[in-house]
């Protein structure tokens, strides 16, 4: 249990900051707000469409390999501090099961899952002819 | 010091707190949030018996637990896009093409 | 052949290994190159057979987790026979239905993976992780198919009463690790057998949440609401994989724990068994009658046959115990035949499962008419098939045991279940179809594997002692 | 009352009041969010419990990866309402079959758990008054990578399926 003052001490500032600038801000800065200044900012383009829009599916599957991967790497630390115990044989185990995870990611990069410019868009081929209108509707329809 | 039981009626509670989303939520992503909230106390079950019997299997199979969840919620999440793909709702009383 | 510390998983690897190759040829597949993806995965299955063959009578272990004995190899062989005829029926069908063929024989693979350490496993915590490896793959199995609502729904459906199962089967574990401080199936066992555990009501609590959690993954009532639609939803022959392959799987590992860790509880739980096999027989039985989709039926009737299997566990003595290996390797070569005539008549656009869409098979596809005529009847336990003899060796172990009511149980639901297995094969041969449709066109490879498959059932059921006295042999290793 | 007990409290507190958010309010986002802060109260019963890598490990894994998976869903599919909210103020017993079935469920699971903990003998001891902690990650690593090596290898697979799955469920059209 030693150890930890420190940390909860940090976990206090940190939350207690964010709070408090939140609160302070409130009362100390001047507000006259004017329907420019209640625009979303969008680096200066006024905005256009609805925030809310769905978005696209290669941001699910990103999130998903990181979130498997991000497994991957935790078994290597408790990995990596017994690393003097183990030796050759524990190398040899994680060897395994980073070779069988590569094959996933060899299967990912190669799924195109992820590339991310335009033209990997299989959408990207059919905008250029229809109109990105189009796109929209089928995107998450059932169109193919 | 904590008696035992404390932690385990606290994780019992949680476990119910998660079956009881999972029967009454209509809201998919709830649902896999609740079962997640059943997979957590199970965890700390885990962990208050492996401290207490001062051995780190407890600590060890919570780990796995813990791979176990994020591959569940991986291919979970996967079939929640996919199923709406054809659809627009998020509550399963839409989904009446299959009788529960 | 030496022996190492690998020999237990050795079958396994041969699986596993099949299946990352098809992974890699299916990530450097150009788009539409085609790959014999499923001659790869049958490589990988047929060398785990011969694995499982060379391991026998050697009761290899390996990482004080895994174990190769007998009864192990038995179920394996049955889980390893699944698989090979539902890759030998896939390959056709796959590229029918444009299933992504790599990533679907992958799956399967990793499936078979899963079920066959569950079976393996001498340990909890294994039991777990393999239970979990199975599933995952089984639940996108279900919901392979692009853009089929159906499939999809059904695949949800299946994957949040299996998560939520598998949290009920974790908490069980936790407490058996709560109270034994180990996960390992033998130091449960003794601890259980030392400590008179009976009353302890933390035992108990394991107890009851175990059986939650198996009884979800082997479907018996009052936990088998997701399989009617996953059945359903399913492609039928991920169906017959899924119907057999989990099934087996699960009962396996359920009579492991429950008969080898557990037995000292053995009269704490049975009446609890007791109960539910009556009920999952009862209404398999009675609610399967009702269904016109066949392949709704075919569900209820395998949930009456995971109530059958449950008799025997509940018996509990040797003619039981060989009798549930008996049982699976009936009931698997039964259903994995019968979804496979159904897989091959349907397709995506026109599933064809109803039961309507069966009246006059007889007239447009005389063999397959014929060859499920058999697999009915032996669905039904009508002599001279497998499931006859399955069935008469289930009740005579409740006999011997003692159990006379839940024996008569038995019979009368199986009694009640022909009538619906018999309508079947009445409207195959007796009914006229007003419009006859096209016939489709059915793969030489799938004809031959079914003709194998129900040349097994009618060998199961004509000479059965062979195979009843290896299963007989497998168990009394173990238990 | 000593600060361990103050500890418990708080952190329970915190991790039970996340769960019943995350249960009882209708919007998934907030849920999410909820289940976060349960995650934090969790966490802080694993330093308790002088599990320290569990503790870490919870808040890598659980609160930076895989809800953060659940609010890229969330966001992707634009379901910060809860469709049917009818639904969540009706009651449970007026659900479809399984629904009632699961109430009654979950009733008579906390009826039995705290008939087994009352019941139970050798729970009132003090958590790690006995035996002393385990503490180091490298005692983790130790036996992970020898009593549970097969465990740990069987977990890639499971990855690897999860990965292949995740995939073919999320991809947009057949090519």
């Amino acid at each position: 249990m030693e150890g930890w003052g420190g940390i909860g001490v940090m976990m206090a500032v940190a939350i207690g900051f964010g709070i408090s600038s939140v609160i302070l801000s409130q009362f100390l800065g001047p507000s006259n707000p004017t329907p420019e200044k209640e625009a979303p900012y969008e680096c200066g383009v006024p905005p256009v469409g609805d925030a809310r829009e769905r978005q696209s599916v290669k941001f699910y599957l990103v999130a998903m390999i990181f979130l498997l991967f991000d497994i991957e790497v935790a078994f290597l630390y408790p990995w990596a501090m017994a690393l003097r115990d183990l030796g050759w044989f524990g190398l040899a185990q994680i060897t395994v099961f980073i070779l069988i995870l590569l094959v996933g990611y060899i299967y990912i990069w190669r799924k195109g899952v992820l590339d991310w410019g335009p033209e990997s868009d299989p959408d990207y081929h059919v905008a250029k002819v229809l109109g990105p209108s189009v796109v929209k509707r089928y995107r998450y329809g059932t169109g193919n | 010091m904590i008696p035992l039981s404390y932690y385990l009626v606290l994780s019992g509670a949680l476990f119910a707190i998660g079956t009881a989303g999972v029967f009454l939520r209509r809201n998919i992503i709830t649902l896999l949030l609740s079962v997640e909230i059943m997979l957590n106390a199970v965890n700390l079950t885990f962990v208050a018996f492996g401290r207490q019997q001062g051995v780190v299997d407890g600590q060890i199979i919570t780990f796995f637990v813990m791979t176990v969840a994020a591959a569940e919620a991986a291919v979970g999440l996967g079939l929640v896009i996919a199923l709406f793909r054809g659809r627009e709702s998020l509550n399963p009383e839409a989904f009446t093409a299959l009788k529960w | 052949m030496g022996t190492s510390a690998f020999d237990a998983v050795i079958p396994v690897i041969c699986v596993t290994l099949a299946g990352l190759v098809v992974l890699l040829a299916e990530s450097f597949r150009k788009k539409q190159e085609r790959m014999p993806l499923g001659g790869l995965a049958l490589i990988g299955l047929i060398g785990a057979v011969i694995a499982c063959v060379l391991l026998w009578d050697r009761n290899a272990t390996s990482f004080g987790m895994v174990t190769a004995d007998n009864y192990a190899l038995f179920v394996n062989l049955i889980i390893l026979t699944v698989g090979i005829l539902t890759v030998v029926f896939s390959q056709h069908t796959v590229e029918r239905d444009g299933l992504p063929a790599g990533e679907y024989y992958a799956l399967l693979l990793f499936a078979i993976v899963g079920m066959m350490l569950m079976v393996q496993a001498t340990d909890l915590l294994l039991v777990f992780l393999a239970l979990e490896t199975m599933s995952i793959a089984v639940y996108v199995l279900t919901g392979i198919r692009f853009n089929d609502a159906r499939g999809t729904e059904a695949a949800f459906k299946y994957f949040l009463l299996g998560a939520f199962a598998s949290a009920f089967l974790l908490y069980g574990i936790a407490f058996l690790f709560g109270v034994t401080g180990t996960t390992s199936l033998d130091g449960i066992g003794t601890v259980v057998a030392a400590q008179s555990m009976s009353g302890n009501p933390m035992i108990l609590a394991a107890i009851a949440l175990l059986i939650v959690g198996f009884g979800f993954k082997v479907g018996v009532v009052p936990f088998h609401q997701w399989s009617p639609d996953a059945y359903e939803g399913a492609p039928a022959l991920v169906t017959g994989f899924m119907s057999t392959g989990v099934k087996a799987a699960a009962m396996a590992a359920f009579a492991r724990i429950f008969l080898s860790s557990l037995e000292p509880m053995i009269t704490d739980w049975a009446p609890v068994l007791w109960g539910v096999a009556a009920i999952t027989m009862i209404l398999g039985t009675v609610v399967g009658v009702a269904q016109t989709n066949l392949k709704r039926m075919l569900a209820y009737s395998s949930i009456a046959h995971a109530g059958y299997l449950l008799v025997g566990i509940v018996a509990g003595n040797e003619v039981g115990k060989a009798a549930i290996l008996f049982y699976l390797a009936a009931y698997a070569l039964t259903n994995v035949a019968g979804f496979a005539i159904i897989g091959l008549l349907g397709t995506k656009a026109a599933p064809n499962d109803d039961l309507r869409d069966y009246a006059g098979l007889w007239h447009t596809h005389p063999a397959l008419a014929g060859l499920m005529t058999i697999v009915l009847l032996s669905l039904g336990g009508f002599p001279p098939t497998a499931g006859f003899i399955a069935k008469w060796y289930i009740f005579s172990a409740a006999v011997g045991s003692g159990y006379y009511w839940l024996a008569i149980i038995g019979f009368l639901s199986s009694v009640v279940s022909v009538f619906f297995y018999l309508r079947i094969v009445v409207m195959m041969f007796m009914t006229e179809r007003d419009a006859r449709p096209v016939p489709l066109p059915v793969a030489a490879s799938a004809m031959a594997g079914l003709a194998v498959t129900v040349a097994a059932i009618l060998y199961l059921g004509i000479l059965p002692s062979r195979v009843i006295d290896l299963a007989a042999a497998s168990i009394s290793t173990v238990f | 009352m000593g600060s361990d007990q103050l500890l418990f409290v708080g952190f329970g507190a915190l991790a039970l009041l996340g769960a019943l958010a995350v249960v009882a309010q209708p919007n998934p986002v907030y849920s999410v969010i909820a289940l976060i802060v349960s995650f934090f109260g969790l966490s802080g019963l694993y330093v308790l419990l002088e599990s320290p890598f569990v503790a870490v490990v919870q808040i890598i894994i659980y609160a930076g990866a895989i809800m953060v998976l659940f609010l890229f869903v969330v966001m992707l599919l634009n379901a910060t309402r809860e469709d049917g909210s009818e639904w969540d103020r009706a009651h449970p017993y007026y659900r479809p079959g399984p629904m009632r079935l699961g109430a009654v469920l979950a009733v008579l699971f906390g009826v039995q758990m705290i008939w087994a903990l009352t019941r139970t003998v050798g729970l009132g001891v003090g958590v790690g008054e006995t035996r002393p902690a385990v503490e180091s990650v490298r005692d983790v690593g130790r036996v992970l990578f020898t009593d549970y090596m097969f465990a740990f290898e069987v977990t890639s697979i499971l990855i690897l399926a999860a990965m292949v799955g995740a995939v073919v469920l999320a991809r947009r059209r057949e090519e």
